[in-house]
């Protein structure tokens, strides 16, 4: 169902996010991707393979990156969260338009 | 089912101290198994499983506590239940359709105050949960919440106006939840409120709700009368959540920040291998 | 000394007293009775009041009243100068009106012991009191559909009595006792339209209208 | 000469393929202004939803699952033209788009939070439900009044059978020969049944909701402007068409003396 986009009134934001831990199961970038897309974020995450870790850039109202935060800190039942990091992200290019999985080639 | 080690050697309640007669026993059921819980003529307290075997046993806090397998540990300690000047008060057991671990969520939630406990705990339009403070301690592997503050209408009996009550809250085993409120006859103090969840099955649980309170002048029964008017409020919430079982996969809701203590109560129940009344994939 | 009511909040027949002097605006003063856990209608100094140890009583001077049924009726006599609620001129309406009052009997037989076994779990064939419980809703539903026919919303006409008030709660609960009110659209008005009355107090389990407060729609 | 209605369009015919998709729910009638209702069907996928009205009579089905935290939204409440949870109040909109959310009343909340919804239409005085949005509604007309709906402990299958075996006097008591009814239409969703004397003619619309497996709902309407005492004794007879087919007998041949008299 195609639904009208309403204007959100809040200031939008945009942070970096780091997801560590037992977090290895390819299928939690979809997880991420689609609790994105729930909470109408624009953004991307990718695996970050030297590091170990999920990287996730999302833009919108703060309490909607808290609940980014807070659903993918429980995730899908294969991962396990140990730590999320946030930092506020200067981002001067352009946010894609949604929410999408950068594969490494990215 | 088999049922993991985390749930079978854990306390919980099987019966009201007070209530138990001497010469008659009473049967409960926790977790699929039958417990015979007889006071004998020396007044000595056993539990006695199906096949005739005598079960741990705790008295502790008003209530009989007993366990299918074989606890490790102490039953939690709750050090405001020896503190002098309060009054004890056993709730009595209602039994819930729902996972026993919904109903220690539900607990921890004060978002539907003005919803579901209307003009009592909350009432609109003061539905605002501003940030309050979660985490896991490690050292005594327990989740609190902290800061938490909330608009109650008539926050006492004699109270006129509403205003902001402060709460924490406490989760020292899985099926236990306790709340600390400010007290109305001595602000600076905690009332507290425990809730202890028998599990009968995964998706059916009697729940046992136990305050220790700085209160000179209500009537016991008037207490208790309270406690379940709120109890019974959240119950009809509790049966009609959809899974049954409580999600340990949060794909199918979306908590927010207002769910911060729901979240870190399901974290830890996911780390600790708790998955007795759970839902591991989300449906 | 003025009315008093030997109450358990939990318990639907109590709440039909309670509900009808709060709709008639009658003073009363509760005594709350340790029905669960403690038992204590059943103990020496309740059963000294009521000897069937059953709950609620209306103690009024020296009357007792041990019967919600009876209470309501008790009340509506004494308090209502509009007399309305127990109308007793029309030998016909009134008789209709017994007629309600002891169905109400049956709804605390079916679905009202339904719900003590899944909310204080006692002891009970269940699934037969859910099955007799939804043969009386069905009694009350094409009553409830028949009297839409006539354009009345109530269940001896166009204004509340107190057979409305002594069939509510046990209906109005049911869901708590695995009896929910899918089936039963007449019903669904019906509940809607005692819980619109004017001085309605809700008990654990029924939860108010929040319709009624409306809003400036964004 | 209530009874000389006839069926402006009875919209049946024998080579109808019915309305695929389109399952009745409730009578309009039923779901009064700020209504709030769940529906069960029986299908592939067996659907729990909600119902409700809102304040200017639109009609909204979502699935019965707020997508906060799973509480069914048929314990919810209408303001305005917004369904709210009764949980933790969380506001929808009658495209399921959630409009307002208490713990955060200064955010707006992204379109993309929402319910599951369901086409909804309100036709002819009942209310339809489909998850197809490719297939329009092709209901059946009928031009009546809703009598009741009424659920029986019996498959849509057996009901049908039932009703187009049995003999079934649609007509009150008084009458000198109580007709027999016959089936004049049938479609996937609905049949009409037709008892026709001297003195008048009777028209029962009956659209079937599968609910859950064993139990359907009869959502029954009448030839419109039907006298109190005739509404009486169709109602009554519906009762006594579910007793029987619940009790796997035959239709009990008789008129209840005690209902409502036919007079011409």
């Amino acid at each position: 169902m195609i639904r009208d986009t309403q204007p959100l009134m809040m200031n939008r934001q945009t942070e970096l996010f780091r997801f560590s831990g037992d977090v290895s199961d390819p299928d939690f970038l979809d997880w991420i991707c689609h609790r994105a897309n729930r909470l109408g974020l624009n953004g991307w995450v990718r695996k970050n393979a030297a590091g170990g870790f999920i990287e996730a850039l999302a833009s919108g109202p703060e309490e909607l990156l808290d609940a980014m935060e807070l659903g993918c800190s429980l995730g899908p039942i294969t991962v396990w969260v140990e730590t999320v990091v946030r930092c506020p992200h200067d981002s001067d290019g352009p946010m894609p338009n949604g929410f999408k999985i950068l594969t490494q080639a990215d | 089912m088999t049922i993991s080690d985390v749930a079978r050697n854990d306390w919980y309640p099987v019966a009201i101290e007070n209530l138990l007669i001497e010469g008659q026993p009473e049967t409960v059921v926790l977790m699929g198994e039958t417990l015979t819980i007889l006071r004998a003529a020396d007044d000595q307290i056993k539990v006695t499983a199906a096949d005739g075997s005598e079960c741990p046993l705790t008295l502790r806090y008003g209530h009989v506590w007993s366990s299918i397998g074989r606890p490790e540990h102490a039953l939690f300690d709750i050090p405001e239940a020896a503190e002098e000047g309060r009054r004890m008060v056993d709730c009595g057991p209602v039994r819930v359709k729902a996972s026993p671990l919904r109903v220690v969520e539900n607990f921890l939630d004060i978002a539907h105050f003005p919803f579901v406990h209307t003009d009592i705990l909350g009432a609109e339009p003061h539905t605002e949960v501003e940030p309050y403070k979660v985490e896991i301690r490690d050292t005594v592997d327990e989740v609190w919440a902290t800061k938490v503050r909330f608009f109650q209408p008539q926050a006492a009996k004699s109270a006129e106006e509403g205003q902001m009550t402060d709460y924490m809250y406490r989760v020292p085993a899985p099926c236990v939840s306790i709340l600390y409120k400010t007290s109305p006859p001595r602000p600076g103090a905690w009332d507290v409120i425990g809730l202890f969840v028998r599990p009968i099955s995964e998706e059916l649980c009697d729940a046992y709700a136990w305050m220790a309170l700085y209160d000179e002048d209500s009537n016991q029964t008037d207490l208790v009368q309270f406690q379940q008017m709120i109890f019974l409020q959240d119950r009809s919430i509790l049966e009609n959540q959809i899974p049954r079982l409580l999600p340990l996969d949060p794909k199918m809701e979306i908590p927010t920040r207002a769910d911060t203590t729901s979240v870190a109560y399901r974290r830890w129940l996911k780390r600790k291998g708790m998955t007795y009344g759970a839902q591991l994939v989300a449906r | 000394m003025g009315l008093q009511l030997y109450d358990y909040i939990l318990s639907g027949s109590a709440y039909k007293a309670r509900l009808l002097m709060a709709l008639l605006g009658v003073d009363y003063q509760p005594v709350a009775i340790d029905f669960h856990p403690g038992g204590e209608h059943k103990k020496p100094d309740f059963l000294a009041i009521n000897p069937a140890g059953t709950l609620p009583v209306l103690v009024d001077g020296d009357l007792t009243l041990c019967d919600s049924q009876a209470i309501l009726a008790y009340l509506a006599q004494k308090f209502d100068p509009t007399d309305t609620w127990f109308p007793t001129r029309d030998p016909g309406v009134t008789g209709r009106i017994l007629q309600w009052l002891a169905f109400a009997g049956r709804l605390t037989d079916t679905a009202g012991a339904a719900r003590l076994h899944d909310m204080l779990g006692r002891p009970l064939n269940i699934e037969k009191a859910r099955t007799n419980a939804h043969m009386v809703l069905r009694e009350l539903e094409a009553h409830l559909t028949e009297q839409g026919f006539r354009g009345d919303n109530f269940l001896t006409g166009s204004n509340p009595t107190i057979a409305d008030i002594a069939c509510f709660p046990y209906t109005a609960l049911s869901p708590d006792g695995g009896i929910d009110h899918d089936d039963y659209p007449a019903i669904r008005k019906w509940l809607v339209a005692i819980r619109r009355l004017p001085g309605f107090i809700e008990m654990p389990g029924i939860h108010r209208l929040h319709d009624m407060r409306d809003e400036a729609d964004a | 000469m209530y009874g000389l209605l006839k069926l402006m369009n009875a919209g049946l015919t024998e080579n109808d393929q019915g309305s695929d998709g389109w399952v009745p729910v409730v009578l309009s009638a039923d779901l009064p202004v700020a209504g709030v209702m769940r529906a069960q069907i029986d299908a592939t996928q067996p659907l729990d939803l909600v119902v409700w009205r809102s304040r200017s009579g639109q009609v909204s089905a979502f699935d019965n699952r707020c997508p906060h935290r799973g509480m069914r939204l048929s314990f919810g409440f209408v303001r305005g033209e917004r369904l709210s949870c009764i949980y933790h109040g969380w506001q929808y909109g009658e495209d399921g788009a959630c409009r307002h959310i208490p713990a955060h009343p200064d955010m707006t909340p992204p379109a993309s939070i929402g319910a599951n919804t369901y086409l909804c239409r309100e036709y002819d005085g009942v209310i339809w439900i489909s998850q197809n949005a490719d297939n329009p509604p092709d209901l059946p007309t009928f031009g009546g009044q809703g009598l009741r709906s009424l659920s029986v402990n019996r498959d849509e299958a057996d009901l049908r059978k039932l009703l187009a075996e049995t003999c079934i006097p649609l007509s009150g008591a008084g009458e000198t020969a109580p007709a027999e009814a016959s089936i004049i239409a049938e479609n996937q969703t609905s049949l009409v049944l037709e008892s026709t004397t001297e003195a008048a003619s009777l028209q029962l619309m009956i659209h079937f909701q599968k609910v859950t497996p064993g139990k359907t709902m009869l959502h029954i309407q009448t030839n419109p402007d039907l006298p109190v005492d005739l509404r009486i004794s169709l109602s009554r007879w519906a009762e006594r068409f579910r007793w029987s087919a619940e009790n796997m007998g035959t239709m009990v041949n008789s008129w209840d003396a005690s209902a409502g008299e036919m007079r011409p």
